[in-house]
Parts: C-alpha cells; sequence; structure tokens
C-alpha cells in the first residue's frame, strides 16, 4: 500500500479491460479526493460505463489496480465493494419493479446483509425513519407504499439514487442520472444531487453540459478508452484535443 | 366352442400321464353343466368378489408409459384365457369378470393398484406384473392381504414367495440348457457377457458365467449400457478383439434395435455364427422392432416359440389370432401369461374353493396338459417345471426350434451361491 | 395509513387460508376416504412438499431446478436404507450367505455392509441424513454453478443431467442400491408394521403435520426481508448485488431449503408407499414435480400444495378411467399452465374469485404480504 | 489393459475405436445442429426436440412401407425420398407449433421448456395412437448393410459412413445458409436486435416460424437417419434430449462451430472411456466431466467473452 494514494478516497492506475483484444480501457488513471465531485465526459464508446463497471466489479479488470481508501477494489466481489462503501447507480433506472417504494428502499439499507441477517431482520423504527426520510428527500415519502413498476420514469431514477443514498455510500458513482428526464424533473434532479453530493465523493457520467456545469468541481474526458483531458470544465473545453474529439464525432 | 373342444381334447393320451392329482380338475372340467354348483359360502369363505355366479380377477399391467410395449401381450393373453375359461362354464360354475387396472409403468402405481384389487375389489387372484421393479413393488401389498399373483415373465429368480406363481422361467432353467446346448453343439469355448444394466441381466449373467467356469470354458467379457441406450460400437470393437465363440446378449427395449443393427453394420454377420449370438431377452415380439434380418441367425433360448409344432400350440396361435388380429406374434412371456388363468382354474377346482390358502395349498403339482408350450407343472417353490427350447432365428421374425430339452427343467430360484 | 389494521386484517385473512387448508387434510378427507384413497392423497402430499420448495427456489428465486427428482430421491433412499436394514436383521435373513445384510446385497455377491450404509441403523442419524444429505448436494451444486454466475436456461439444462447421472449411478450401482427394482419390501419401523391402516393413518398425520411445519417455515422464509431479497434478484440481480447482498449465498440458501423440503417428502413417500426406486429420481418425475408446482401457482405456497393435490388425482383418475388420455391431459396442461394461466390456480383465484368475495365482504382491495399479487413476467435474461 | 494385445491390435483398437467415436460425433452433431439453431440461436429451450425426431423416423418409416407396396423397384432410393419427406413433415409441425404456442413465449424461456415438455407428451401418445405402442422396424435398402472391411479387424459400416457424410453435409448446409446468405444475416439480426431488425423492415415474426421450422426439420432428417441404427417408438425421443442438450450447452449455445467441437469432444471422450469401462460407468463419467467443466466454464467452450 503505497502511502502516496491514501491522501485520495479513489486512485485508479493504469486501468485496462480487453473484451476479445478490444481495449474499452486502455492505460487508464485518475485520482479522486475526498469530498469531490467528478464528472466523466465523453463521446460514445469512449469507455466511460466500462470504468463505473471496472470500479464496482462488475467487469474484471485485465489489468491495474483500483484502490479506495487503499483497498484493492479489483480482486473484491461486487457485494464487498458496496459494503466497503462504493454506491453506484445504472443508466436505466434498476429497481425492484415488484416491491414497493418501502420494500426498495428497505432493501437498500445497509443491516441483515447476510441470509441469516437477511431472515432475522426487523422493520423496527430505525430502518422505518431512515426509509421516510431517504423517501422525503427523493420526493417520494407519498408513494411508499406504492409498486415502483407504477412510478414515472424520473421517479424511478429518484428512486434509484434513493437506494443509493441510503446504503450511505462513501463515493457515489451515478451513469447519466438526468438520461431521459423531463425538463422539471432534470430541475428536480439537479437540485436532489446538489443536497445529497455535499457530504460524499462523486464520480458522475453525464452529457449534459449545463448539468456538469452546475455540480462538477472537475471533469475528466475520457476518449477511446484512455484520459484524454482532466480539469475544471473551463480548462477542459478549451483543451484542442477535446474539442477535436467532438467536432470529430 | 369349436376353441374349448380343440383346447380340451387335444390330448388325450397325456392324460393318463396327468395322474391323479389332477383328476378332480378334469371332471370338474368336464361335466360343468352336469354337476350342481357347489354353495358360494362353501367356495369363499374369506370375502373374496364371488357371487353364486361369477368371481371377479384382477388383469394389472402396464397400459400406459414405456412399458406398455411389452405388458400389451400378456395382457391379450390373459384376456382370451378368462375368455375361453368362460365358454366352457367358468370356475366352479362361475363366470370369471376382469378388472383391468393399468399400472402404468410406475411402480406405485402398480403397489397401490394390487391393493385396490385386493382390498377394494376383492379380486381372488391377480393375473400380472412385468417387470422385477413392479412385481417387487406389488410384493408386500400381495403378502400383507394375502392375494394370489400370476407372474408371467422370465426372470432372475432369487425369490419365492407364497403369494406369487411365477409362470415364466426363473433364470437358471433359461440359461444353462442354452449354454449347455452351444457348448455341446457348437463347441463354443468362450463367451462375451453383455447385458442392459438391471437386476435381470446382471443376476443372469452372474449365472451364465459361474456355470461357463464350472465347465472350465472362459467368459471373456462383461459389460451392461443403461437401459435404453443406443450406441453399441464400442462393445462391438471389443467383442471383435477378443474373439468369443460366442455373445451372451440380454439387451432389452429400444437397445436391442440399437444393438442389433450395429452388429450387423459392423459386419458380424449372426448367420455365419462367428461368433454365434445366443440371447434369453429377445421374443417374437422383440424381433418385430428389431426387424427380423438383423437377428437372423442368432439364437435364443426360452420354454416357448410361437413356431412351437404341437396341436396344442396349434390351437392357441389360431385363436390367438382370431382374437387379436392376423398381424400378431407370441412370445414366450405372452404364453407364460396365458397359463396364469388355467393354472388358478385347475388350483380352484382341486381345492374346490376360491381361498386363496386353499389354493396356495392345491397349486404344487397341478399339471396343465393343454399348455400350448406342451406339458407344465407346478413345482412346489411356486415356480413351473418345463422344458427349454433353442430358438434359431429366421428372417421373417419367427423362431425355428432347433432344440428342445429331453427333460422337464426343475425350477431352482436360489441356486448355489446365490443362497 | 391504519397500518396496524391493515396487517391485522391481512394475518386474518391468511390465517383463513391456511385453516382451510388444514381442516380440509385433516378433518375433511380422512372423513370422506377410505384407507386406501386416503393413502393415495399421503402419497401426493409428499409431492406437495416437493412444490413448496418450488415455490421457493423458481417461483421466488427463479431458479428452475430440473433434478428436484434427485433430492426426492435422496431423501427417500435415506429412509428406505434404514428400513431395510431394519427388516435384515441376522435372524430374519438367516437363509442368506451373509446373514445381516439386505437380500439384494446378498444377490449381488456382496459380503459385507458397505460404510455408507453403517450409520443408517441409527434412526436418528436417518432423520438428520434425510434433511442433510439432499442439503449437502444442494450446496455443492449451489455453490459451484451461482458463484459462477450459472442461471436460469444453464442451471435447468445442468440439473436435469445431474438427474441423469444419478438415475444411471443408482441403477448401475444394484449391489448397494438395490438397481432398478429400488430398496423394497419394507415392512416395520422400529418395530412398528408401517402397513397396517392404522399405522398408514398416523402416518398421513404426520405428513400433514410436518407439511404445515414446511409451509410456514415457508412462509416466514418469503415474509422476511429474504423473501423480499428474492424477489428483487428475480427482477433486477445486478441491482441486489449492487446493494452490497451476496446473491449467490442467497440463491444457494434457498436451493438448499427447496432439495431439504424435497428430501422430507421422499421419505415420507418411502414410509407411505414402503419402497424406494431410481424411477422417482430421473428426469421425467422431476420434471413432473415442476408442473404440480405450476399449476398451484408458482408464486403461491398453498396453491402448490392443490396443484399437487390436484395434478396428482387427475393423474389417478384419468389413468384409471382413461389411461390413452392421459398423457394428451398431462401436455395440455403443461401448456395450458404456460401460455394461459402462468400464475396456475392461485393466479385463478386471484383474478376470478377475490373481487366476487370482496365483493360479498364490501372491503376494498388489499395487498398481502406473502400470497401478494406477484404476477409472472417477462423474464430479462 | 494395453498388455493383453499386440502391437497391430492395439494399431487397429485406436482405428477401430476413432471410427466408433466420428459416428458417436456424426450422431451428435445430428441431434444438435437442430437444437443449436433452435436454442443456440432463438433462446427456446425445445423439450420436444427428441420428438421431433422420430417424428422423422416415423416419416422415413412410413416412406419405407409405402415404397414397398407401391414402388418395390425403386425401393435402393427411398431413403433420399423419406429424408425430404422427414425434413418437411418435421419443419411443418415445427412452423405450426412456433405458430400456436413458441411465439407467446419468446420472453419466458423457461416457460418454453415446460410447454415444449407438454408438447412431447402429446406427441408421444399421438404417436403411440397412430403407430402402435410397440417400436416400428424400419427397412434399409441392401445398399445401405454391410461393411467396407479395412483389415480383418477393421470394418466401417456403410450405414455409418453415410451418417457421417450426411451430418458433415448438413453442417455445411446450415452454416452456408446461416452465415452466408441474406437469410442468415436476417436471422442473427433478428436475434442481436430485434427491434432494429424490424425497423429495417424484416418481417421478424416470419423470420422466427421458418428458424424453427428449420430446426424442426433438421431434428426430423436426423431422425431419419436414425432409423439406420437405433429404435424408432413414441418414447425413443427421450433418450436423445440430455445428451442433445448437453452437447449443444457444452459447445457454448451461441456458437455452430463450438456446437460441433463439443459434439466431437464428448463423443471421443465417450467412445474412449467405453472401450476401458464397462457401458453404464463410462456414461455416467462422460456426464460428469461435461457438468464438471460447465461448472467451471459455464458459458461453454467456444462463447466470445464480451461486455455484459
Amino acid at each position: 500500500m503505497s502511502p502516496v494514494n491514501d491522501d485520495f478516497i479513489l486512485a485508479v492506475e493504469g486501468l485496462t479491460v480487453s473484451f476479445d483484444g478490444f481495449k474499452a480501457v486502455n492505460d487508464l488513471s485518475f485520482y479522486l479526493d475526498p469530498q469531490e465531485i467528478r464528472v466523466i465526459i465523453g463521446p460514445n464508446g469512449a469507455g466511460k460505463t466500462t470504468v463505473l463497471d471496472l470500479i464496482c466489479g462488475k467487469t474484471r479488470a485485465t489489468n491495474g489496480s483500483i484502490r479506495f481508501r487503499g483497498r484493492e477494489l479489483t480482486r473484491m466481489k461486487e457485494h464487498q465493494i458496496v459494503r466497503a462503501g462504493v454506491g453506484r447507480k445504472f443508466q436505466n433506472p434498476s429497481i425492484y419493479e415488484d416491491l414497493t417504494v418501502f420494500e426498495n428502499l428497505e432493501i437498500s439499507y445497509p443491516s441483515g446483509r447476510s441470509v441469516m441477517g437477511a431472515l432475522s431482520f426487523r422493520r423496527d423504527a430505525r430502518v422505518r425513519d431512515a426509509v421516510e426520510e431517504v423517501a422525503h428527500t427523493i420526493f417520494l415519502a407519498d408513494q411508499l407504499e406504492q409498486r415502483a413498476e407504477l412510478l414515472s420514469h424520473g421517479q424511478k431514477q429518484w428512486l434509484e439514487i434513493g437506494m443509493l443514498l441510503i446504503q450511505k455510500p462513501d463515493l457515489l458513482m451515478l451513469d447519466e442520472p438526468v438520461a431521459g428526464m423531463s425538463v422539471s424533473e432534470r430541475k428536480k434532479t439537479a437540485e436532489l444531487l446538489r443536497v445529497i453530493t455535499r457530504n460524499h465523493s462523486v464520480l458522475v457520467i453525464e452529457h449534459d453540459m449545463q448539468f456538469v456545469e452546475d455540480i462538477a468541481d472537475r471533469v475528466t474526458v475520457m476518449h477511446q478508452g484512455k484520459v484524454l483531458s482532466e480539469g475544471s470544465l473551463e480548462r477542459v473545453k478549451s483543451d484542442p484535443r477535446v474539442i477535436e474529439v467532438y467536432l470529430g464525432h | 366352442m369349436k376353441t374349448r373342444t380343440t383346447l380340451f381334447f387335444s390330448r388325450p393320451r397325456r392324460r393318463l400321464l396327468a395322474g391323479l392329482i389332477a383328476l378332480p380338475a378334469v371332471l370338474a372340467l368336464s361335466t360343468p353343466l352336469m354337476a350342481a354348483k357347489p354353495a358360494t359360502s362353501e367356495v369363499n369363505s374369506t370375502g373374496l368378489a364371488v357371487t353364486d355366479d361369477t368371481v371377479k380377477v384382477g388383469i394389472l399391467h402396464s397400459i400406459t408409459g414405456t412399458m406398455a410395449i411389452s405388458e400389451t401381450g400378456s395382457v391379450q393373453a390373459e384376456k382370451l384365457a378368462i375368455e375361453q375359461i368362460n365358454a366352457q362354464g367358468g370356475v366352479l360354475g362361475r363366470k370369471i369378470e376382469f378388472i383391468q387396472e393399468d399400472g402404468a409403468s410406475d411402480w406405485p402405481t402398480f403397489a397401490e393398484k394390487s391393493r385396490k384389487l385386493l382390498v377394494n375389489d376383492k379380486a381372488a387372484a391377480v393375473f400380472g406384473c412385468w417387470t422385477s421393479a413392479s412385481r417387487k413393488a406389488v410384493l408386500p401389498v400381495f403378502e400383507q392381504y394375502n392375494g394370489m399373483l400370476y407372474y408371467p415373465t422370465f426372470y432372475e429368480g432369487l425369490e419365492q414367495s407364497p403369494n406369487v406363481i411365477y409362470t415364466g422361467q426363473e433364470a437358471t432353467q433359461q440359461i444353462l440348457a442354452g449354454i449347455d446346448w452351444v457348448v455341446r453343439e457348437k463347441g463354443a469355448k468362450s463367451f462375451y457377457l453383455l447385458g442392459s444394466d438391471y437386476i435381470w441381466p446382471r443376476t443372469s449373467n452372474k449365472i451364465a458365467r459361474k456355470h461357463i467356469e464350472k465347465k472350465g470354458l472362459k467368459v471373456v467379457g462383461e459389460e451392461y449400457y443403461p437401459l435404453g441406450h443406443t450406441q453399441f460400437n464400442s462393445v462391438i470393437n471389443k467383442i471383435k478383439l477378443k474373439k468369443p465363440d460366442v455373445i451372451y446378449a440380454i439387451v432389452v427395449g429400444g437397445s436391442n434395435v440399437a444393438f442389433y443393427k450395429q452388429l450387423k453394420a459392423a459386419g458380424i454377420d449372426l448367420t455365419e455364427e462367428k461368433p454365434l449370438l445366443l440371447t434369453i431377452s429377445v421374443t417374437e415380439d422383440e424381433i418385430l422392432g428389431i426387424g427380423g434380418g438383423n437377428v437372423q441367425g442368432a439364437y435364443a433360448s426360452m420354454k416357448y416359440f410361437q413356431s412351437l409344432d404341437n396341436a396344442n400350440n396349434d390351437a392357441f396361435v389360431k385363436a390367438f389370432k382370431e382374437r387379436w388380429g392376423d398381424d400378431i406374434v407370441i412370445g414366450d412371456v405372452t404364453q407364460a401369461a396365458y397359463l396364469g388363468p388355467w393354472l388358478w382354474k385347475a388350483a380352484v377346482e382341486k381345492a374346490g374353493s376360491f381361498d386363496i390358502d386353499k389354493v396356495r395349498a392345491a397349486s404344487p403339482g397341478i399339471e396343465l396338459t393343454t399348455a400350448p408350450e406342451g406339458y407344465v407343472r407346478i413345482h412346489e417353490n411356486h415356480h413351473l417345471w418345463s422344458k427349454t427350447r433353442i430358438g434359431h432365428a429366421k428372417a421373417n421374425g419367427q423362431y425355428e426350434v432347433v432344440y428342445e430339452t429331453k427333460e422337464l427343467m426343475e425350477p431352482n430360484p436360489f441356486p448355489e451361491g446365490y443362497k | 395509513m391504519k397500518k396496524p389494521s391493515v396487517i391485522g386484517l391481512l394475518a386474518s385473512r391468511e390465517a383463513f387460508y391456511y385453516l382451510l387448508l388444514a381442516l380440509l387434510l385433516a378433518v375433511v378427507f380422512p372423513l370422506v376416504f377410505d384407507a386406501f384413497r386416503l393413502n393415495l392423497v399421503g402419497k401426493y402430499l409428499t409431492y406437495a412438499f416437493v412444490a413448496i420448495g418450488l415455490v421457493l427456489c423458481w417461483g421466488y428465486g427463479g431458479i428452475l431446478s430440473l433434478g428436484q427428482g434427485v433430492f426426492f430421491g435422496l431423501g427417500g433412499y435415506c429412509m428406505a436404507m434404514f428400513l431395510k436394514l431394519e427388516s435384515s436383521s441376522p435372524e430374519a435373513t438367516s437363509n442368506q450367505s451373509t446373514p445381516g445384510i439386505p437380500d439384494f446385497m446378498d444377490w449381488n455377491q456382496v459380503t459385507e455392509l458397505p460404510w455408507f450404509w453403517q450409520p443408517f441403523h441409527s434412526f436418528s442419524f436417518t432423520v438428520i441424513a434425510v434433511l442433510a444429505v439432499p442439503a449437502i448436494l444442494a450446496f455443492v451444486i449451489g455453490v459451484a454453478m451461482f458463484k459462477r454466475r450459472v442461471g436460469g436456461v444453464y442451471f435447468a439444462i445442468i440439473t436435469q443431467a445431474i438427474a441423469a447421472i444419478v438415475t444411471i449411478l443408482i441403477i448401475g450401482q444394484q449391489g448397494f442400491t438395490g438397481g432398478a427394482n429400488g430398496i423394497t419390501d419394507l415392512r416395520t419401523l422400529m418395530g412398528w408394521d408401517i402397513r397396517s391402516n392404522e399405522a398408514k393413518l398416523v402416518l398421513y398425520y404426520l405428513c400433514v403435520a410436518l407439511l404445515f411445519v414446511c409451509l410456514l417455515f415457508a412462509r416466514r422464509i418469503l415474509g422476511s426481508k429474504l423473501g423480499r431479497i428474492l424477489v428483487a434478484m428475480r427482477d433486477k440481480e445486478d441491482r441486489v448485488r449492487f446493494s452490497g447482498y451476496d446473491v449467490a449465498s442467497f440463491k444457494v440458501f434457498v436451493f438448499c431449503i427447496a432439495a431439504m423440503f424435497a428430501g422430507i417428502g421422499g421419505a415420507l413417500f418411502t414410509l407411505q408407499v414402503g419402497f424406494m426406486s431410481p424411477s422417482f429420481v430421473g428426469i421425467v418425475p422431476s420434471i413432473e414435480m415442476v408442473i404440480f408446482c405450476a399449476v398451484g401457482g408458482r408464486l403461491s405456497l398453498l396453491g402448490a400444495v392443490y396443484g399437487a393435490l390436484l395434478v396428482n388425482a387427475a393423474k389417478t383418475s384419468f389413468s384409471e378411467s382413461f389411461p390413452e388420455l392421459w398423457l394428451y391431459a398431462m401436455g395440455a396442461l403443461f401448456i395450458g399452465v404456460v401460455l394461459a394461466f402462468p400464475n396456475g390456480l392461485a393466479g385463478l383465484y386471484r383474478r376470478y374469485l377475490m373481487p366476487w368475495e370482496r365483493h360479498l365482504r364490501r372491503r376494498p382491495a388489499q395487498r398481502s404480504g406473502v400470497e401478494g399479487e406477484q404476477v409472472v413476467k417477462e423474464e430479462t435474461a | 489393459m494395453f498388455a493383453d494385445y499386440s502391437m497391430s491390435e492395439l494399431m487397429s483398437i485406436f482405428a477401430m475405436q476413432g471410427f466408433a467415436g466420428l459416428s458417436l460425433f456424426s450422431i451428435f452433431v445430428l441431434m444438435a445442429l437442430g437444437l443449436a439453431i433452435i436454442f443456440g440461436q432463438m433462446g427456446v429451450i425445445n423439450m420436444a426436440h427428441g420428438e421431433f425426431m422420430i417424428l422423422g423416423a416415423y416419416t422415413t418409416w412410413l416412406t419405407a412401407q409405402l415404397f414397398q407396396a407401391y414402388m418395390p423397384a425403386l425401393f435402393a432410393g427411398y431413403f433420399f425420398v423419406a429424408m425430404v419427406l422427414a425434413f418437411l413433415v418435421s419443419g411443418a409441425l415445427g412452423m405450426l407449433v412456433e405458430w400456436l404456442m413458441i411465439r407467446h413465449l419468446y420472453h419466458r424461456p423457461l416457460d418454453t421448456l415446460l410447454a415444449t415438455w407438454g408438447l412431447s407428451l402429446i406427441l408421444q401418445q399421438s404417436f403411440r395412437s397412430i403407430f402402435g405402442a410397440r417400436e416400428v422396424g424400419v427397412e434399409l435398402p441392401s445398399w445401405m448393410l454391410g461393411s467396407v472391411a479395412l483389415t480383418d479387424l477393421v470394418e466401417i459400416p456403410i450405414n455409418g459412413l453415410f451418417v457421417m457424410v450426411l451430418s458433415l453435409l448438413i453442417a455445411l448446409a446450415v452454416y452456408l445458409l446461416m452465415f452466408r446468405s441474406g437469410w442468415g444475416r436476417q436471422v442473427r439480426a433478428v436475434v442481436q436486435n430485434r427491434p432494429m431488425a424490424e425497423a429495417v423492415g424484416i418481417d421478424t415474426s416470419a423470420m422466427d416460424r421458418t428458424t424453427f421450422g428449420l430446426g424442426c426439420g433438421i431434428a426430423g432428417v436426423a431422425g431419419s437417419a436414425f432409423t439406420m441404427i437405433g429404435s424408432t417408438g413414441p418414447t425413443s425421443g427421450q433418450l436423445y434430449i440430455v445428451d442433445t442438450f448437453l452437447v449443444v450447452v457444452f459447445g457454448g449455445a451461441q456458437s455452430l462451430l463450438g456446437t460441433i467441437a463439443s459434439a466431437f469432444t464428448i463423443s471421443q471422450a465417450q467412445s474412449t472411456m467405453e472401450f476401458f469401462l464397462s457401458g453404464s460407468m463410462a456414461k455416467v463419467l462422460t456426464l460428469l466431466v461435461v457438468v464438471g467443466i460447465l461448472m467451471l466454464r459455464p458459458q461453454g467452450l467456444f462463447a466470445l467473452k464480451i461486455r455484459r
């Protein structure tokens, strides 16, 4: 464990993954400070989602290392990574449609995660309070007993964000949180994200530049599996390589 | 009517041989109308389904499922025998009514249905079962409720129940004569034993191996394939390498078809008898599926072949075809199933009662001179004394009988080393 | 939201259904049927154990096992081994060349009781084995498959292959297992004749009692958070994983529970029927067990019991009166239950009878926790 | 094990077992190709695959009967007619089944398993009602019988050769159809992205039907070929189903090449083991090894590593 890296909450170094020879992510390195909000942008196929997949263990790295608070993630299983404090929201809302909003949030509540724990799990006041608090945050306090299937697209996105919040992760990873939302939903979501990102380190993939400008501390631009440019949005915007890539598309 | 007379008067001279034991039965048979019918209370003291005019029996075979193929013949034979007996006036003046149940190729179903036949229907006798597994499943039921089962299949032996009459041959009867014959007549010195993987082939092969080795001859291979197996190229290769004089095959069911076709395709022509094939599992029924051309030249050792040349059999085959159609073939088990109702009738009439215990007591010594296979007699051990014959398979799917033991083979369900 | 009253109402409503089943099995059937028919019902009920297990692992867990017959058989064989040893005392088998071993071993020239038969002299060991042996096999299969994320179709095919392997093994090792005939002629349980009508009645009630133990245990599982996690897993497995759950261990757990239930069913089957044979282990019985569950409604525990009873009763009566039609009926049942009413009897009940019943009671629709409005949905895999 | 044999015998053993393995291989290929299309490409678990094969076998038997009765002179060539008929009959039934049943279930693969199992029961009973419970013996024209003797020990059965050539031809035809024809491109397009395929004007439901029909038709041809080596009875089809699925899954369901490779591996393994062990145990061992490997490598031998 090199002491240098421990200053960062997340240190990605030399990360490479290849699918049958195609390197979706190629020798990627970047670092995330505690409390930092980082946005990853880049054209389609740049490997953004794959990076999130690699961090949360969905995809196994071919090479390289991912350290989260000094712990190597590349050898851990998904649920261990989650328990270590990494939360992930998917691009398409990924919620349990057969369950109610309450149950959706309850499942994400970080206790009773083992088989026996789940069997003996009690829906006590603590759980109820936590669920109601989060539900309030994500504007779903009145829909707690609603089956998640019946929510609107935007509400489903919020629900998934809520499921993440209740986990109390140290690192939040969001894949296009405002995609497919109406203008009003988008505004509400931005507001929501501003609230919840206050106490977390956040890694976001987003295309919506207005949104990026609103929240990003720093921006990483990816292209063909590599980091093309990194820094404040202003700096990145003026980087000729970035302009080249975006215009070239 | 015609059938009855043929069957009954076919062998008048044998009646002398039948001896005193059979005499009461014969009298009862020949004078059904003259004799006053014994009262029901006299012939039925244990509450069986016997009335003044009828007696109920059960037929318990698989009508559905994988075993239905094999058991159809037995059902037909048992029904034919019952109809013929009724045409002669029935048993103790009572017509036989049968209740047919489907074992559905499923052993608990057999057990269930036998319980139904014995407990609910109070059947005076049950004719049925085919596989060993089904017999094993119903055996405790028959012993518990004291029923009487007539079991038609040739089988592995190692069983002797007071509640079962085994009308097929047990393994030693079938096996020993066959092996003696190939050794004596064909000079066989080495054997390759092959079978489907279950109890009958395995036990039979053990008996065969013991007998072969006792003669100082060699078993060069022994193996088993799962039921339904269809790939025999490997074992055929092994047979070619080991060059046995005799392939001793106890393959059953669908596997048979594959085995004989592949044997032929691999260039082993059974008619050349190099090696010679001896089987105890292929009756005329099986040949229908395999195709006569594929088994032509094989030898089978069992107690009955359809081509058996005697008056009893001529009448039997004729009646069978009249009843069930001209295309039908009759195998060893079918004939054994046909014996069941006749043996029961004889025992009932000898006992003068339908009571199971009396029928059981009367059974040993019962003989049947009208049997299609010739003559059989019930042994003390509930199996039949019977002759064993060697059939030579012809292209038309029939066997030509080339040898018949001089004496009746004594049934020996518990051969040395198996007790 | 008046929570307590809602829960109370649910509890009473659900309790009513359970009570109804208990009444039917424990009072009505014994009164209506003679000993023979009641014994049949007892046999059908042993399949209900398998069906309940399948509701857990297939209906809720999304794991379709085509090898439940293996577990049923293992439980049954464990019990059969104990009973066989009891009936093979040296005195009872004195005419064998090796007295004291089961008859089929003697015929196969086995001269010594194999090591894995030895512990089955003990009844307490047998009871544990009935539960543990299926569970251990399920655990091994489950860990191997689920940790590598084999699921759905592949799991079904592999379990089917396992059913084939186990059947061939049992038949092939007849010196140790009784071969194709199985282990037969079982008469007494610790000196008590299990073939008498009284014994059969006692065994029937034992079967009903254990069925309710399993039902309530399964209900407890489904009512807990674990049940909701199962539903969640079937829906979005990845999401569950990224909520910090080790998905595989949950699957292994329900698979093991289902195997244990099947094992209990098998043991009771042996006791009531009096023998065990490989014909309950193979592929065909295993798939039939799935249909019991599907007919009842793959998401309903009580439905599974009714499914097992109805399909088997239909099988018996069909094969008594129209043997030729039985396979057509069974085939149509498979197709119909999948195409027309994927939620089985429970689904039909909810769709057609519940509104009517509600109308009578003049009560608003209520959501019940366990027997909820779950429906079969398209799989995402 | 080897000590009992001389050197030349050993050579013959390997030659003969190699050939036995090859003929098992060609049988596996025939069985599995149809299923590889239906299961691998369409994701439908067709448990009635064996019954479609047996339908082909019965068609062959009927054709043989017809030729014997009406055109005995042409009997030598009946088998080719029979195979075409088997393809058409099984294929047509397959399309009917697709239309009645399968098309409603594309999104519930596990339910196709149950529904097709039901179908297989119905087909079995239909066979029994129509053709009788007994197996039927299909007679072969004389030129297909017998064998070519290479040496004293090594003889090659002609029908084995025939099956081998047939399976290679069909495999080749399927390959050309799936990967070299416009139709195959459309099928693959539908498999990979249904909405997109629809959007570019492919009639996806017609594609589904013909693909399913093709798979069943190939099963029919396989059944026709099997009359030469196996039995034809109402329940014979069930014997094949486990082997067939294992071959397809072991090869990596999506890959036709994988199916062929897996057929080769399993058949060679089985025939080698059969020579040194007794039949039952060889079978158990083969199945165990296949299941074991599948547990270690669930995606099968030839699956591509793709982003999930």
